[in-house]
């Protein structure tokens, strides 16, 4: 079975598979349990310019089949990602995307700008739809006006691949996936975490420090495919589905609204090998129930 | 770190606690030292760090101690031998060699597995447990006779009455060998913290427990504060040197 | 245990337990289960001047966790319930609250007008927040200046309790909190369905024939709560909590955060005791918790 | 209608169907007709509506037939005897009394219990069973040998080669006295249409099946369109009088 999607402006998986920002890491922790060259594309925890110690714990809870957390966007910074960790990446056959993140305009052309100057990236993901800081992020990711001048602001400044990674935490995702590809995006992917809470009726106190996170899992899932559709026929730039995706059917379900890829997100985190199967377990449904390839089953939704 | 499936061979209980061993065909991945512990699937979506009570790798066999504290841990109380599970793991660091020190094994409550393994593992006479709980129920009959070990409840309903500060200050008292002794300890923070005051010029590492979203390092979500920053206690821990943590969890309060 | 609680407006709840409306008809099909007296009230499904035939079938599914619905408000008409379903509904000792609907400012102004004309009645609950119409509905619930000016609207209209039930599919609920506030209403009530999706990769369609409808149930509980938690903070009128309550401790979250009540939905379905049993339940879970009164638990988060 | 506790006293599988036999205490719940069903616990959110095959007031008794087709029903399939289960019902009506019309019951697949159920309760010579399925794995060994019944697979590996439509044609060549008989049938809709098109004189009630939200009439999930409008298939049904039905479920196309 062909198995190769294609995202523009030369971002071309040999899979849909992809691993989702902030649930992989940098891609190590996953080599025990597979190659990574088994994956269409990771997307690297988001990279800001400077290094972010992240929020206070507790961080993550379990809640009503999925988790909330906020990690605040932890990460060792640009130069770190470059010089350390990127080349461990590039080890394997896999596309790498850097999920880049800041908290203004300049912050975001900053880290861009930066990564410009290092080999080995196959695309950016902006996210503007960070729910656990305080600014840039979510900011970005509820104001489509805001969202379309930082795309601009990005576009102007790199021939890569550029994806965008809107919230689901908006009353109409189709404004903003319209603002990405008219400012210049290659492809949209959605969704990122929406923001949910969960309290301790024993404590009395909010089961995160930040009281407030990111819900993300399983039960997420009918509002990422509503979404992924909605964006989908409003757009003709390639959309990647993500919420909630633990089985090869999960991603079948977003790949037959229109997604051109997926990303699997917290199912890292409780089935760590879900990423080396994913990829074989779609080819062989496929197979099995006779869709002639990725291609035609991508978007074939009856309605 | 591997995927693995375990076959419950045999569970006893006493009172809340279950102890649950295990067969796996994954040996290679008990290839283990105390501290370590296995992300465990209990019913819920996030699988739950346990710690090895005792593993051992030719015969496939791993033993958990654990606790019913809620809905995962109740489910894995609640198993039967027969019952299958997944698991990932093992995960985490594990306490320095004492390299020839006495060292003082200090465990509350369900934080009595990693004490355990190292007592299995240390030469006789170099250690001493000191095993707290409330009461009875929460002492499950580990350590025979020939291993050295003192209980203490708050209740006083089995071993001394007290805390384990208590306990750790009588023996010192007894053998003054323990004077200078290495502190490894795993329980309650509260424990931990009051063994730090206690004793501040002693040595002191402990095994933390943080709510793990992962357990391999992936998801950020079980750090604590340290005077070098965050730390994942799944992979730069659990076992941490007192000295290095700061208990704010990085809040600001 | 004191269980009243005071929605404002005359509209004093012996217990804090409502059931919520789509998922309880009007009252009758719980009677086998238990006695209506056991309710602090009971809000009808959405009633329009006329009768309304509903959506094709399928309707419902469940998914990840709960269950996505496209009913479209199927209902007999305001005519119909005067005269053949509130009278039954007042045998029982429990608060009435009509939930009301139209597809446009004049529909549901006609409705309000027609049922201030008839006795039984506690209170309104306009529902501005139907996913499952294609006019009206969601319409008003995602625009705080049509939400502002309805409101205004049925306010001149009665001096019965006029709650107003939001949507979760917003940007930013504090804003449609507040317009509700500004404009007259005694009370919200949220929140009412997520949009969701779900497909069948075996036939390649929709689950549902509507393709999108809404989701409820304990998957959407973590995002309720932070919306009311929101809305808590932004406005002083009593806040309702609704979105996947299957149990006390569910129910106490809610009020923890801050809701004045609570409304039980998709767990009428697969427990339909539930409404029976809960008032008891968290009364007996105040005291074993030594909580003083179910006022002083109401909003009592640490935080 | 109630909410009650089942236990699960005996199961027997045939391929992928198991009849489960449950005792109660809820007696008073087993006052049931053919046609009404029970909302049963699945191990999903939602109960899963299945119909009474055979139930003893008496005795307590209530005997389900389940055929595996998704996550519920392997819940169901794979219960072992010991279990409980939660339950509301019954539910729905029921067939309208033939009067001494001579009745055909015919049933395909795991729409056979309704049908089973009636030939337990109707006069002997009074009706003839048809059973259809794919093959001799859908047709499960429920009927002895002094019901009259027969049986027709698409495969021809039990019975008949054949649709019921055939096995129907056939039972009325051979008793003649059946040609005005009344028919109730509960399976696909396929094969109830099918029936409809090939006997358009015919009286025909079915048992129609609608995927359930409650199962006792507050949903409106259930809905079915009927010249009257569209009905509930909980309450309103399951059975319905063919002629009133419109197949196109409110769908314009
Ligand atoms: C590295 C590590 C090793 C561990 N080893 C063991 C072990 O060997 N044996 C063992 O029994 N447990 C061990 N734990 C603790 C165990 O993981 C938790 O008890 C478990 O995750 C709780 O899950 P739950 O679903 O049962 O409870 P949850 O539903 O997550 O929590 C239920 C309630 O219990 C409280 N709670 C959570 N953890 C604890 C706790 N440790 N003590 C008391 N209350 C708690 C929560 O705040 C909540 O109120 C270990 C934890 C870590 C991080
Ligand atoms: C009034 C009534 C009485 C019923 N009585 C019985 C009974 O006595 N015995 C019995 O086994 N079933 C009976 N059913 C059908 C049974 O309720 C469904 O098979 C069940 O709800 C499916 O749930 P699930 O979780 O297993 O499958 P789901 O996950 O809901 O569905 C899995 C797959 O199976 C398909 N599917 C759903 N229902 C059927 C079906 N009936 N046949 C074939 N494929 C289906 C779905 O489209 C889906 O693709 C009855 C249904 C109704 C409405
Ligand atoms: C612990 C955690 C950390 C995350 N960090 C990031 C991040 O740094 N950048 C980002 O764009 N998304 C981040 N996400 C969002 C995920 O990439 C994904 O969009 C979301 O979790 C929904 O997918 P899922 O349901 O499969 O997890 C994070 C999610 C989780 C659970
Ligand atoms: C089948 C169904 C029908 C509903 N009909 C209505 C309705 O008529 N009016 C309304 O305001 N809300 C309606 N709702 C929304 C519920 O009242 C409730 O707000 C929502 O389901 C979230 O709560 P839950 O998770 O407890 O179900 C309906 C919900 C369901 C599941
Ligand atoms: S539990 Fe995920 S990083 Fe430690
Ligand atoms: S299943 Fe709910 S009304 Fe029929």
């Amino acid at each position: 079975m062909e198995m190769k999607t294609d995202l523009g402006r030369g971002l071309v998986l040999k899979n849909p598979v992809m691993l989702a920002s902030g649930t992989a890491g940098f891609g190590m922790e996953f080599t025990d349990f597979y190659s990574l060259d088994k994956l269409g594309a990771i997307v690297t925890k988001g990279v800001s310019m400077e290094p972010i110690a992240g929020n206070p714990a507790p961080r993550i809870v379990e809640a009503s089949g999925g988790m909330i957390n906020s990690i605040g966007l932890q990460n060792p910074g640009a130069r770190v990602f470059a010089d350390e960790l990127l080349p461990r990446i590039r080890e394997y056959d896999v596309a790498c995307v850097v999920n880049v993140f800041g908290h203004s305009d300049e912050a975001y052309a900053e880290v861009v700008e930066f990564l410009e100057g290092v080999e080995g990236i196959d695309g950016y993901e902006v996210n503007i739809s960070c729910p656990n800081v305080k600014h840039g992020g979510i900011q970005y990711g509820t104001n489509p006006e805001m969202t379309r001048r930082l795309v601009k602001e990005l576009r102007c400044r790199t021939n890569r691949h550029l994806m965008v990674k809107l919230s689901p935490n908006v009353t109409d995702i189709t404004e903003f996936a319209a603002a990405c590809e008219d400012a210049g995006a290659d492809s949209i992917s959605l969704v990122n975490t929406l923001l949910g809470m969960a309290v301790d009726v024993k404590t009395r106190r909010p089961e995160i420090a930040r009281i407030v996170g990111g819900y993300s899992g399983p039960s997420i899932k009918p509002v990422a495919l509503r979404m992924v559709y909605q964006a989908v026929k409003r757009v003709s730039i390639p959309v990647i589905g993500i919420g909630g995706i633990q089985s090869a059917e999960d991603a079948l379900e977003f790949l037959l609204v229109g997604a051109r890829a997926v990303q699997v997100g917290t199912a890292n985190f409780y089935d760590p090998g879900i990423g080396g199967r994913l990829a074989d377990e779609i080819g062989r449904w496929l197979n099995l129930h006779g869709a002639g390839s990725l291609d035609s089953w991508i978007g074939s939704l009856k309605v | 770190m591997k995927q693995l499936r375990l076959f419950l061979k045999d569970k006893k209980t006493w009172f809340n606690t279950a102890i649950l061993e295990f067969v796996t065909e994954g040996k290679e991945a008990l290839d283990v030292k105390a501290g370590m512990f296995f992300m465990l699937e209990a019913g819920t979506l996030l699988k739950k760090p346990i710690s090895v009570l005792d593993a051992d790798k030719k015969s496939g066999m791993v033993k958990f101690l654990v606790r019913r504290v809620g809905r995962g841990t109740a489910f894995l109380y609640d198993l039967k031998p027969g019952d299958e599970l997944n698991a990932v793991g093992p995960s985490g660091n594990t306490f320095p060699d004492p390299a020839g020190r006495p060292v003082l094994l200090v465990g509350g409550g369900s934080g009595i597995p990693p004490m355990f393994f190292l007592s299995r593992r240390l030469p006789r006479g170099s250690f001493h447990v000191v095993y707290g709980g409330r009461s009875k129920s929460d002492i499950v009959p580990l350590f025979g006779k020939s291993v050295s070990h003192r209980i203490m409840t708050d209740d006083g309903s089995l071993g001394l009455k007290g805390t384990v500060v208590k306990g750790v200050r009588k023996i010192m008292k007894d053998k003054p060998e323990f004077k200078n002794a290495l502190v490894f300890s795993c329980g309650p923070e509260a424990m931990v913290k009051a063994l730090n005051r206690a004793f501040p010029q002693m040595e002191h590492f402990t095994s933390l427990e943080r709510y793990m979203g992962c357990g391999f390092g992936v998801c950020l979500g079980c750090v604590v504060q340290t005077s070098g920053g965050f730390r994942r206690v799944c992979v730069d821990g659990p076992v941490f040197n007192t000295r290095d943590l700061e208990w704010n969890n990085g809040n600001e309060n």
